[in-house]
């Protein structure tokens, strides 16, 4: 199976591309004009151009053949144009046009009838209800809202405005998608068929999953434990309380089942469980690094408190402090000022600057003791230090070291962070901002790596 | 193993009941090889007699009915019994208790069964949740389970590394592993039968709603475990 | 006791103050240039000008009172310095200056003699080791690191560089100070003295500490136990785990103590306990809203998810939802599309306006089983919405029914989202971006309503 | 109260110890109120007899050495003593296992105890913060404490506020407010407890370092509870 149609297509179609700025169909087609795998084509009942192109009266109409097409018309001419692009040998069809099965039977039985003509062309369909795909990786924003940062996260909502509601949140905090879904109405294609794509593509590091309820828990456990042996499958599910899950049903109209059991399905399926929206995207962030042989963390920081703060935060996910081996205590010794505390949590003390990190990370790196490391900065609070010393000096020794062990940032500085944040994240190193988020990625390595293998487990 | 059980249930179902007695959920269990005690059901006074010498005294009786599923209320479990005089006076008081608490109650018979050595109690269960189908669920006995809602679930069939991780899942592993200075459960005991049990379930997938093994007495490493009692409700 | 002359002195010597960027001195005499309450003197052995003003050779040599003098003189200086300001008159001191009790010993000795002598005059000192202390209110920055945003909350913290980290932080996110003050070493004026003080003032709404270690935990909870009586406080505190606090001991030189007996300290004296750094500001920042009388939310929201994940945080936190009058049920339904759930959480669905959150938020708000509401609003996906509609909505039912039931907004789309956010909270409305955070505002709230008597405890 | 209490320590003191034997600790407990069972500290197997008389049989014995402080260890725990003829045999045999066990030990005496009723068991421990001095803590006993770790911690003094808030911390609360049926707990009797504690705690704060009252029988609602054994350690 490859949904290529639906990440780089050669051609698509916006039915409904319009030139009212009020229309979603607006918002579709100029998003997409960025697009570099392929052609964009605008389909406009009236309008001979849309937005500057030449338009077409029908899909069937264009010259070219059409492997994807964004359908925004309204939900009466639906049907139609599912058929037309039958017809005109299209493969994908992103649905953004709503009130089917989100609004009773009535609407699921005529979604049910579009996926029946879908599948008689061999057609496959996204959504009903959604708001579109995004591949970062080729510019392709099938979506109506603004364009996620490049990254490395397949990201897949059930939800179409908490989706958008985190992409717009994400491009404030700096964090990348490669692709985003929005499953919509999961009327054809789900959660499972997407998971199975994405585990043997090259540019997603990890998937990531909001949840509200499944169609078919079974057929995704079986897909989940096939998907999470190749690549990271992290899962926010909606509806952990009782209450909250009884308003997820009656929500998505998908039976209530107990987060307890949800839950079971996800870890046997080899699932990272996320409590939060940060968890989820603090997790999928850490698979730019590798995998962790052991659960020990080494953290270096320049302040005391903030060092403390993800002992605390480690300790509460389960995961170890590594007791330093004396010859790297020695070493440490050697170069930091009195003040500094050589044990683990390495505190370097405010004046530390970027060759102590390097220094530093290496000889913790180096440790064997050691299976990750945390390299925190808080405000380079000396002046004559420049704002990326202390990130270079990380990865300089990171380049160095070279040893396979994973290596996390946790730059707690606001804005004043952000230039050291680039460079971290430009050595594939990311970088986070609070503790508890720096633990769920460290978290996250180590449940990945014990999934794999490549960590082993104490029976 | 599968007809075996098949052949217990299809004749609950055939006399129009959903739900097992223990006896008869025990028989399902011991057609997958699941450790249950050697009882007896016996449907005389004789045979009661005849079977508390083949186990050896003293024995436990329990009334198995369709109609009395909380046998503890209706006073049909008398332990404990030291011979044949005492098994003969217990008969009569077991179907008087009978008679009292449910005077229609059907009497499919009296299980005759050894007195147990008291284990470490653990629960098993199994539910069928609307997304995942069967799930099963492990915790420790009494208030671990009732008050303290200290239990994990997996998804029917499990693997071994699911049936060792759920054991390990408890707040109250501690228990199991010898916390207090005993000697550590026979946790490979329990392990065996919640594999069994999945394997159980996913094989009878059709005709399983509900089950419950409770309680099951685990004893020390290498010694074992036993279902004490048991319960199993089919689909309508 | 008033520490008035910390907070508002009519005239601050800034002593060290200097015209070589690369000094703390530097910045801090640049930082306080803004201040409005009084005047600022630099001094500086050397130089006649500093930073165009006419500088003193000593403080002495100022013509007017000071009352506050801010040190950051080198080490060897301090003494003689302290002795100066007695000379003077000086009442408060902030010694920013390192190198004392943090160092060992002979630090510690060396603190305790400069504490002597400012006793001795009658002054008070606050440090050494510290960024210095901030009153966003009346524009005096006397610290070394950027203005933090105007704001409610007092924010007292052990670490000068996780405080001026959270500064930084805040300043990117829009969250607020009403006071900042980096407490130092403690030598003198320590946490309970500051709280004392605080619990009185005007425009402080909330406190909220970060604490690594007491020097005397009985004293602290005998006034925490007095100013918890009048005003919230919040204690983030690090050292939860066993080698976190091991960590944080020997960091601060306090003794260790379990964070099990700190944590029973805090509950005992009123006070809240944050797990995070964005726990402690999210509970902070609640107190601009009334006091809830019962534990019952409603939650408002124009997407399912969201909502659901809100629920289910409402519940971690031990509070409820609202069961729904089924007059107000009545009412949601007479406006509210078909699709729209009329349960709580109301989901009003993507296409409310700020007419739709309007008539919801009032009619929750009027629903007497409602007693506290959650307006969530993810992006406003429909063409031709104002971004700030949805928030004037809440802001005008609220300013209607006006029956003192707090409302906490949880605005959740990024960058999208802070026009709404500033509407919201110009109304005094705190306005968050993830449920965790805004359930943790309900829980704070609940909490001191407890503390208070507002809301009866069950028996 | 606090003199009553303070006689005792100062006594224990004197002999150079810091570690009450339980019939001193009870003592200084009797002193404040708290409810510790109608016992006897018997020199001779005469007042032994004497006292178990005037208690009624059964009763327990309890030799108090200050060289055995794990008495069950010891053996120097005898339960359920029915007949004089039995305590004579008992009293020879108690004083043999603390020979065995410790043949240097001192013997203060043999407690005379009347077997107490078993009830709910909780722990109140009492120990000393470097930060806030001294701390209370509150649990159910076994492996509630032991396993679980379900307990809770107040500084001391505290109110009846936080005695009430302390009880329904722990997360095993259900078992004393009679989760499964049972008739609830003698809460007030526990608040009762965990006030006069804090208050002897609070009085005799220079002399005691640590404490322990374990296990503590709580009875049903309006029933009360009973200080079963008790350890108190004095500073240096």
């Amino acid at each position: 199976m490859t949904f290529d149609y639906f990440f780089k297509p050669k051609a698509i179609a916006v039915i409904g591309a319009s030139n009212d700025p009020l229309k979603l169909g607006y918002e579709v087609f100029k998003n997409l004009k960025d697009y570099k795998d392929g052609k964009v084509y605008p389909v406009n009942v009236k309008d001979e151009v849309v937005q500057g192109v030449k338009a077409y009266k029908n899909v069937k109409d264009i010259p070219d053949e059409v492997d994807l097409a964004v359908v925004v018309v309204p939900k009466r001419f639906v049907k139609g144009t599912i058929e037309d692009c039958g017809e005109k040998g299209v493969k994908g069809i992103i649905l953004i046009t709503a009130g089917f099965g989100e609004v009773g039977e009535e609407g699921k039985r005529e979604e049910h009838e579009l996926v029946e003509i879908a599948h008689k062309y061999g057609m496959r369909i996204v959504g009903p209800n959604c708001v579109g795909i995004m591949n970062t990786h080729n510019a392709m924003n099938a979506t109506f809202v603004t364009n996620a940062k490049k990254g490395d996260i397949a990201f897949i909502s059930q939800s179409g405005a908490l989706g958008a509601g985190i992409i717009y949140k994400t491009v404030k905090e700096g964090i990348g998608f490669s692709k985003f879904v929005s499953i919509g109405n999961m009327a054809d294609v789900d959660f499972a068929e997407f998971m199975e794509y994405l585990a043997d593509t090259e540019e997603d590091k990890a998937i990531a999953l909001y949840i509200e309820g499944l169609k078919d828990g079974r057929a995704f456990m079986e897909i989940a434990k096939r998907a999470t042996k190749k690549k990271p499958v992290i899962v926010l599910k909606a509806g952990k309380s009782e209450s909250g899950a009884r308003a997820a049903s009656s929500h998505t109209g998908s039976l209530a089942g107990s987060y307890k059991i949800y839950e079971a399905a996800f870890k046997q399926s080899g699932i990272i469980v996320a409590d939060t929206i940060d968890d989820m995207l603090s997790m999928a962030r850490a698979f730019t690094q590798p995998l962790p042989e052991g659960t020990r963390v080494a953290i270096m920081t320049n302040a005391g408190g903030p060092g403390v703060l993800t002992a605390d935060e480690i300790d509460k996910r389960g995961l170890k402090l590594a007791n330093l081996e004396e010859e790297t205590i020695e070493g440490l010794r050697s170069f930091l000022p009195p003040m500094a505390a050589v044990k683990n949590p390495v505190d370097m003390i405010a004046s530390a600057r970027g060759e102590d990190y390097y220094k530093t990370a290496k000889l913790l790196l180096e440790d064997p003791n050691v299976d990750m490391l945390i390299s925190i900065c808080v405000v380079p609070t000396f002046a004559g230090m420049t704002p990326t010393e202390h990130a270079e000096g990380v990865v300089r020794a990171v380049k160095e070291v070279n040893n396979g062990k994973p290596v996390l940032g946790l730059f707690m500085a606001g804005y004043v962070s952000e230039p050291a944040k680039e460079v971290l994240e430009k050595a594939g190193i990311p970088s986070y901002e609070r503790p508890e988020d720096a633990a769920a990625a460290a978290y996250a390595l180590v449940e990945f790596a014990k999934a794999k293998g490549v960590l082993k487990e104490e029976e | 193993m599968k007809e075996e059980a098949l052949k217990v249930i299809e004749e609950v179902l055939k006399s129009g009941r959903t739900s097992l007695v223990e006896y008869e959920a025990k028989q399902v269990l011991k057609a997958y090889g699941l450790p249950v005690p050697e009882e007896k059901l016996a449907k005389t006074l004789d045979e009661a007699l005849k079977y508390a010498e083949e186990i050896g005294y003293p024995v436990a009786m329990k009334l198995m009915s369709p109609q009395i599923l909380h046998k503890s209320d209706a006073k049909v479990v008398l332990l404990n019994i030291k011979t044949p005089e005492e098994l003969k006076e217990k008969w009569e008081l077991i179907h008087e208790n009978a008679r009292k608490y449910r005077p229609d109650a059907e009497i499919l018979g009296v299980l005759v069964a050894p007195m147990l050595k008291v284990g470490r109690e653990i629960i098993i269960g199994v539910t069928e949740d609307p997304q995942f189908g069967h799930a099963l669920m492990f915790g420790l006995g009494g208030i671990f389970v009732e008050v303290l809602k200290d239990v994990t679930f997996r998804i029917v069939p499990i693997t071994e590394r699911d049936a060792r991780k759920m054991i390990r899942d408890i707040k109250s592993y501690p228990i199991l592993a010898g916390a207090r200075g005993e000697e550590p459960a026979d946790i490979d005991a329990i392990v065996n039968l919640l594999l069994k049990v999945s394997e159980l379930v996913n094989d009878l997938d059709d005709y399983i709603k509900e089950m419950d093994l409770n309680p099951v007495f685990v004893y020390e490493k290498g010694k074992g475990a036993v279902v004490v009692d048991a319960r199993i409700i089919l689909k309508g």
